[in-house]
């Protein structure tokens, strides 16, 4: 019943289109422009996890800086229920889309108690009037991330890191957000308690009908945990599917290179990546950004590659996937 | 070395501000700075014609050109060294003054300040390598020799090294009976005279470097490559060197910056109270005889010198500190 | 293979699986007095020739006090309380030296020729004003005066190139250098003096997926060729299970379960170990909801008595908050397995868990042995030339 | 005064706990090896071993001075400014700490002195720690253009030589009131404070908890008020500390110079009519002696706060606990063996 709503096959309620980030570096006399993120088309679905795989300069951090309006897009569109981002005030634009940072021990304020983490957001946003129904909203707030409500009452330090992170959940709920996005939430964690910051992102997507953004750099919990999954590399999307569909069969050069590194215990043989250089720091801005890393490689990877489809709801940037009598002659770039 | 091109542009814009300041200054105060004066030195006894002429020269009140055209002339007599004329040692130029005084500072500040920033960097890496070591006694003396005033202290080591125990000579630069000259027997006098107000500079300073290595230290070995060198089984002599006291020795370069001008003011009232013929004894002397055109230009000159030890501490920085060299 | 005309007889030669360092009832607190903090209690290991033990443990396991301890290199207010660790030498057959009462000038020469350490971050592991070539004579120039000015250039430039870069980055600073490259100049400068044992501290955490993989390719194809051991230290339990020969599992301060890897992947005794590798979402097959370890990792200033991972686990008995469970073969595996757990759901009295219970698989895996000899006859060349 | 650590600074036991910590920062989470980060303030576990010896010491040193300085001019047995018959007289019963070259009361200057001084120096503190706050805080939170500029603004001040400014200054200024005076100091100690305060709020305008709380709705003023200034406190102190020292200093000197109102007995103006009086060649030291000692004193004591507020921003700087053959051990990079615990018995074997 709720599948029209929230669901994959939901519309989208967080929408972006060619989205891009361009920094300028200055010094060594010469400005370099780094495409942190460029063209970038995602749509976040109601009751969806959607997750953004990628190394270090991935740009996958900066996805999720944008979409919350902490970094300003150079270019592109972002739009929230068909409305365009850029033009909404900035708190009626984070009362729907909130955020999840990564590291638990730096988001929270170390000389504020939990109760004031909470009951700020209540009041900026307007869910909660000053007094009793405050300290009634941080108790609701806090039993929904499973914590108990005495919580209130302590500082960050006397929390574990799982605690404080789902006190940071907590937080981002406080504006009853219809989008969260979740910057490597589980990565400072305790590898014993991650799964419990996982499966609580998971029954919120489930009952809140949220649409979540899953920001890492372990393709193995992006499995795990959501529904669809989209590979970064230097700041392109370089493959997006469903999440088991990309990992068990990944048909980007970059996203196989990144499953056979993955540590894994059942693997039965062992993936050779030495001949892969490593390093996304110093990967070409034009065309195939993964080229000089790739095996593959061929002239016509100087040519930004198409997105192909590989099923419906898979595709893949990489000449391989394009037929080659449809690839454009590739004397034409060398020449 | 972008690094240092930055330090330069700042070092320039600094200079520029000192100058600035230096010319509106005067001119910006309330009233009129010549009368105001002049009825001052009159409590005094009477004031000479020259003396008006040398602070209305001083100010631009002689003629009544514009504030930006007196600015531009004010610039074109600095770049001829011309300081105007001093008040007290009248008809002598400020310039000329302060190039008699300027070489008994330079060497005395200097060679002190030098002498208290390497004891003190020695001493303080020493107590930070060793801690909890009998070592850090030394630092509630220093704390307390921090907070002394320069010329206090300069007070008690003349009543003690040279009133009570008549080691060293009370005050001066050097024996009135001697020309100055560079014979041996002028320098050694000098230095003689030196000796006191060197002890005096060195002892109020230190600490402040002692403090500030020890605390870096402290830092630095706590860092993990602190820890690998000794995980290395390298000598304790090596690991203290190349590796903590190195790193630890470069914010206290940084900070020079913070201290030179602390130390440079301070040095300038021990001369004053040894009557040390330098430029802290005339910027003494300008103060008492209201004599501002030598004041100011005392203030450039000290805040030039100060700028110059700064860019020096820059160079070492670069030199020492790889990362700055990353844009080179 | 020439016999060796070095020092070494060839009868007592030591061989792989003979223990090269062993650990017995090391226990290191932070601080001295009623306010300390026990890191690390009466913990008993053995590396062997060759091998690679991997130690697991979650934020207040005390696995990297652990390794700190080892070698000495804990920092106030770190303090060793008990214990021995006996080094092994393989020149010195028969006769081990406790590091614990060796003084500091024997301790330095050990250090690094014998037992080297890779530290966790090579950003602030490697001196930032000296460059990487600096950094690498250094060693020489401490452990092996005898060696020419050249020759210890020769043998800096060897070793950057074993693993994998240009020496033309010789004078670099670590600054220039990514992430990857800085760890494998620490690798190098691990390995310079070819010692014996290696203490690698979370050494690929800090780097990305595909960096971290070839590091760790690196290492086992060096330790094939130079037969050193390893001391693996880690919180990723899925990654150790690639890699180690033997995974020790640390829990509040003390090992509460050691195996052959193989053994405890597939037959956990412990049920943190289990709990653990639980916490890992496959790679492969159906989607399972997975859910960890209920609570919150230990905090070593409030430990549970009895077992400290009772709180949190799914078996607690009542014996459980009273009683310790020492080390020990589990009931029903054959010695032969050479396996330890510290849980009372293995000590006969009832029977564990069909989860705990798995039988291990058949055969015992080896760890590689072909490069110990290896090791020592490039020593013995050195010697003769 | 150095600045304060590089790396963020924690408890030594917590260092070691956190680092176990899932092994450190994760590809991305680059930690900015530049700031300094001030030990959570809201610990009160902390809080309770910050007291340290120094830092009592300090706060006793200060409190007499501050009690002096409220009851001096009612105790002083004499009008600091009564010329009395016993001319250049060393202590003695009635005049405890002797008397100056004009007959004066040593002891009675020195007690109404420290108000002026105090008055001055923490006016001046106050002040100069008003600018520097706005003008550092504002910059780093601020950053860009206008930040460029007010710490270029910051660095000149710290360079230019202060005391020569002021002699220019106060020549050209009329000989005014404390107020005055303390205007001049501040305006020449403010930059320090500035400098340091700006360092703090770069480092922690970028850290998580600020972009958090922008995330939470909070307005930026709410954010400098809450979020920063908290994190700032201990510097705020310390460089509060620092300035009074700075300007009592300075102020001393300036009276030494007679640049004050030398009518107004201070501890410099003290110092300066002894040196007009050559009280040094007569062998007056206990007309010099006592104002030097009260100024190095409270120097000291402010010190000695000053440390404690560092420690605080810095724990590693406390003193070790280690001695003898431990602390020699632990210097020369191998940690201590101190067997407390039973020998390991042959167990579980």
């Amino acid at each position: 019943m709720t599948s029209t709503t929230s669901g994959p096959g939901a519309e989208p309620v967080l929408r972006t289109t060619s989205l891009a980030k361009h920094y300028t570096l200055r010094g060594r006399g010469r400005r370099r422009t780094v495409r942190a993120v460029d063209d970038l088309d995602l749509a976040l679905v109601p009751g969806t996890v959607t997750a953004v795989v990628g190394e270090s300069g991935s740009g996958k951090s900066t996805v999720a800086k944008m979409l919350v309006r902490l970094v300003r897009p150079s270019s592109g569109r972002i739009t929230l229920d068909g409305r365009d981002a850029g033009r909404m005030n900035l708190r009626a634009y984070r009362k729907d889309v909130q955020m999840v940072f990564q590291d638990p021990f730096a988001s929270l304020n170390s000389v504020h108690t939990i109760g004031y983490h909470l009951a700020r957001p209540l009041l900026n946003f307007g869910r909660a009037r000053r007094g009793a129904d405050v300290a009634g909203k941080v108790r609701d707030l806090l039993q929904r991330v499973k914590l108990d409500p005495q919580f209130a009452d302590k500082l960050p330090h006397e929390l574990s890191g799982g605690q404080r992170q789902r006190a940071a959940i907590a937080r981002a709920l406080a504006s009853e957000p219809r989008v969260l996005l979740a910057d490597e939430p589980i990565s400072m964690l305790d590898v014993s308690i991650r799964l419990g910051i996982l499966n609580l992102l998971g029954e919120l997507r489930d009952t809140d009908g949220l649409a979540i953004l899953y920001v890492t750099h372990d393709i193995a919990s992006a499995r795990y945990f959501a529904d669809r999954t989209v590979v970064m590399y230097a700041g392109k999307v370089v493959e997006s599917g469903t999440a088991l569909e990309v990992t068990d069969q990944p048909a980007h050069p970059y996203t196989q290179l990144l499953i056979s590194a993955a540590p894994d215990p059942q693997r039965i043989e062992i993936v050779d990546v030495s001949r892969a250089s490593s390093g996304a720091a110093s990967a070409p801005t034009d065309g195939c950004r993964f080229r000089d890393r790739c095996p593959f490689a061929m002239d016509v990877c100087r040519q930004q590659p198409p997105d192909v489809a590989v099923t419906p709801s898979h595709t893949a940037a990489c000449w391989l996937r394009v037929d080659e009598s449809q690839r454009p002659a590739s004397g034409r770039e060398a020449a | 070395m972008k690094f240092l091109l930055r330090r330069l542009g700042f070092t320039l814009i600094t200079a520029w501000a000192a100058i600035s300041i230096n010319f509106f200054l005067p001119r910006l105060m309330p009233g009129d700075p010549v009368q105001l004066m002049v009825a001052r030195l009159q409590q005094q006894g009477a004031v000479s014609p020259n003396a008006m002429q040398a602070m209305q020269v001083a100010f631009g009140l002689d003629d009544h050109t514009s504030l930006i055209v007196q600015y531009f002339q004010y610039w074109g007599q600095l770049f001829r060294g011309d300081l105007g004329r001093s008040i007290t040692f009248y008809p002598s130029s400020v310039s000329e003054v302060i190039g008699q005084a300027l070489p008994w500072t330079l060497v005395l500040v200097g060679v002190s300040t030098v002498i208290s920033f390497l004891l003190g960097t020695v001493l303080g890496a020493f107590i930070g390598w060793r801690r909890g070591s009998w070592a850090e006694t030394i630092l509630p003396l220093s704390t307390f020799l921090s907070s002394v005033p320069y010329f206090w202290m300069g007070l008690i080591v003349i009543s003690l090294f040279g009133a009570k125990l008549g080691w060293f000579p009370l005050s001066g630069g050097f024996d009135q009976g001697i020309d100055p000259s560079w014979s041996s027997d002028f320098v050694s006098n000098a230095l003689y005279h030196a000796v006191l107000p060197a002890i005096t500079i060195v002892l109020s300073s230190v600490a402040s470097w002692i403090l500030g290595m020890r605390n870096m230290m402290v830092t630095v070995m706590d860092e993990d490559y602190v820890l690998v060198a000794q995980a290395k089984g390298l000598s304790r002599l090596r690991v203290l060197s190349a590796y903590a006291a190195r790193n630890a020795v470069l914010p206290s370069i940084a900070g020079f910056a913070l201290s030179i001008s602390f130390v440079v003011s301070g040095s300038l009232l021990v001369e004053i109270v040894f009557s040390y013929p330098g430029i802290g004894y005339s910027l003494y002397q300008a103060v008492n005889n209201e004599d501002f055109p030598l004041m100011q230009g005392i203030f450039l000159i000290i805040t030039f010198a100060v700028l110059l030890a700064n860019l020096v501490a820059d160079v070492a920085y670069v030199l020492l500190d790889p990362r700055t060299r990353q844009d080179a | 293979m020439t016999i060796s005309a070095g020092s070494i007889p060839v009868t007592t030669r030591p061989r792989a699986g003979d223990p090269v360092l062993e650990v017995r009832g090391l226990s290191a607190s932070y601080g001295l007095g009623p306010d300390a903090v026990r890191a690390v209690v009466d913990v008993d290991l053995t590396l062997r020739r060759g091998e690679i033990l991997g130690i697991a443990g979650e934020s207040g396991s005390g696995k990297s006090t652990l390794a700190y301890a080892i070698t000495r290199l804990l920092r106030p207010p770190g303090v060793i309380t008990a214990g021995e660790v006996v080094f092994r030498p393989a020149d010195r057959p028969g006769g081990g030296m406790d590091l614990l009462s060796a003084g500091p000038a024997e301790l330095r020469a050990i250090r690094w020729s014998e037992i080297a350490v890779v530290f966790q971050s090579a950003m602030h592991a490697l001196n930032p004003v000296l460059t990487v070539e600096r950094q690498l004579l250094d060693v020489l120039a401490a452990h092996r005066r005898s060696m020419s000015r050249q020759a210890r250039q020769a043998r800096v430039r060897e070793m950057v190139e074993m693993v994998g870069i240009s020496p033309s980055r010789l004078k670099s600073y670590p600054h220039e250098l990514s992430g990857g490259m800085r760890q494998r100049v620490m690798i190098a400068m691990g390995l310079i003096l070819e010692p014996q044992i290696v203490l690698m501290d979370e050494p690929t955490t800090a780097l990305d997926v595909v960096t971290q993989r070839q590091i760790l390719q690196q290492i086992l194809e060096l330790r094939e060729r130079l037969g050193f051991s390893v001391v693996f230290i880690t919180h990723d339990l899925s990654l150790l299970i690639e890699i180690a020969d033997t995974i020790a599992i640390m829990y509040a301060g003390r090992l509460v379960e050691r195996a052959p890897s193989a053994f405890l992947f597939h037959a956990p005794r412990h049920p943190y170990t289990r709990g653990l590798l639980a916490s890992f979402p496959s790679l492969h097959g159906d989607r399972e909801k997975l859910v960890g370890i209920p609570g919150s990792p230990v905090d070593l200033r409030h430990v549970p008595s009895g077992c400290a991972f009772r709180t949190r686990c799914p078996h607690e008995m009542p014996r459980c908050a009273t009683d310790r469970p020492p080390l020990a073969l589990p009931v029903g595996d054959p010695p032969s397995a050479d396996r330890e757990v510290a849980c009372w759901l293995h000590d006969g009295r009832q029977p564990p868990p069909p989860s705990l219970a798995r039988p291990a698989p058949a055969a015992r895996p080896e760890y590689a042995t072909a490069g110990t000899s290896t090791i020592r006859d490039t020593r013995a060349e050195q010697e003769r030339s | 005064m150095a600045e304060t650590s590089d790396r963020p600074a924690t408890d030594a036991v917590d260092d070691v706990l956190a680092g176990d910590r899932v092994g450190g920062p994760v590809p991305g989470a680059a930690a900015d090896p530049l700031v300094s980060e001030p030990a959570d303030p809201g610990r009160p576990r902390r809080r309770r071993r910050t007291m340290s010896g120094k830092f009592v010491a300090g706060l006793v040193i200060l409190g007499l001075f501050v009690l002096m300085a409220a009851i001096g001019p009612l105790v002083a047995p004499y009008d600091p400014s009564n010329l009395g018959p016993d001319v250049l007289a060393p202590p003695s019963w009635q005049h405890w700490l002797g008397t100056t070259g004009t007959g004066q009361d040593v002891l009675s200057q020195l007690l109404v002195g420290a108000r002026q001084t105090l008055i001055i120096g923490v006016l001046a503190g106050l002040i100069a720690t008003a600018i520097s706050t706005i003008i550092g805080v504002t910059g780093g939170f601020v950053g860009g253009i206008a930040d460029d500029l007010l710490s270029l603004l910051s660095n000149v001040f710290l360079v230019v030589p202060a005391l020569p400014l002021l002699i220019v200054l106060t020549g050209y200024l009329p000989n005014g009131g404390p107020v005055a005076v303390a205007a001049v100091i501040s305006l020449t100690g403010w930059a320090w404070g500035s400098r340091v305060l700006r360092a703090q709020t770069l480092s922690i305008r970028r850290r998580d908890y600020i972009e958090a709380a922008r995330v939470a709705g909070e307005p930026g003023w709410r954010i400098i008020v809450f979020e920063i200034l908290p994190h700032v406190r201990a510097i705020l102190a310390s460089s509060f500390l620092f300035t009074v020292l700075f300007a009592i200093l300075t102020q001393v000197g300036l009276a030494f110079l007679g640049l004050v109102d030398v009518s107004q007995w201070s501890w410099g103006v003290m110092l300066y009519w002894a040196q007009s009086a050559d009280a040094l060649n007569a062998g007056a030291w206990w007309w010099f002696v006592p104002p030097g000692l009260a100024v190095a004193l409270i120097g000291t004591g402010l010190a000695l706060l000053n440390f404690g507020v560092d420690e605080f921003i810095n724990p590693r700087l406390r003193s070790n606990s280690l001695r003898g053959r431990a602390a020699r051990d632990s210097a020369g990079g191998f940690t201590p063996v101190v067997r407390t615990d039973p020998q390991p018995s042959e167990v579980q074997r």
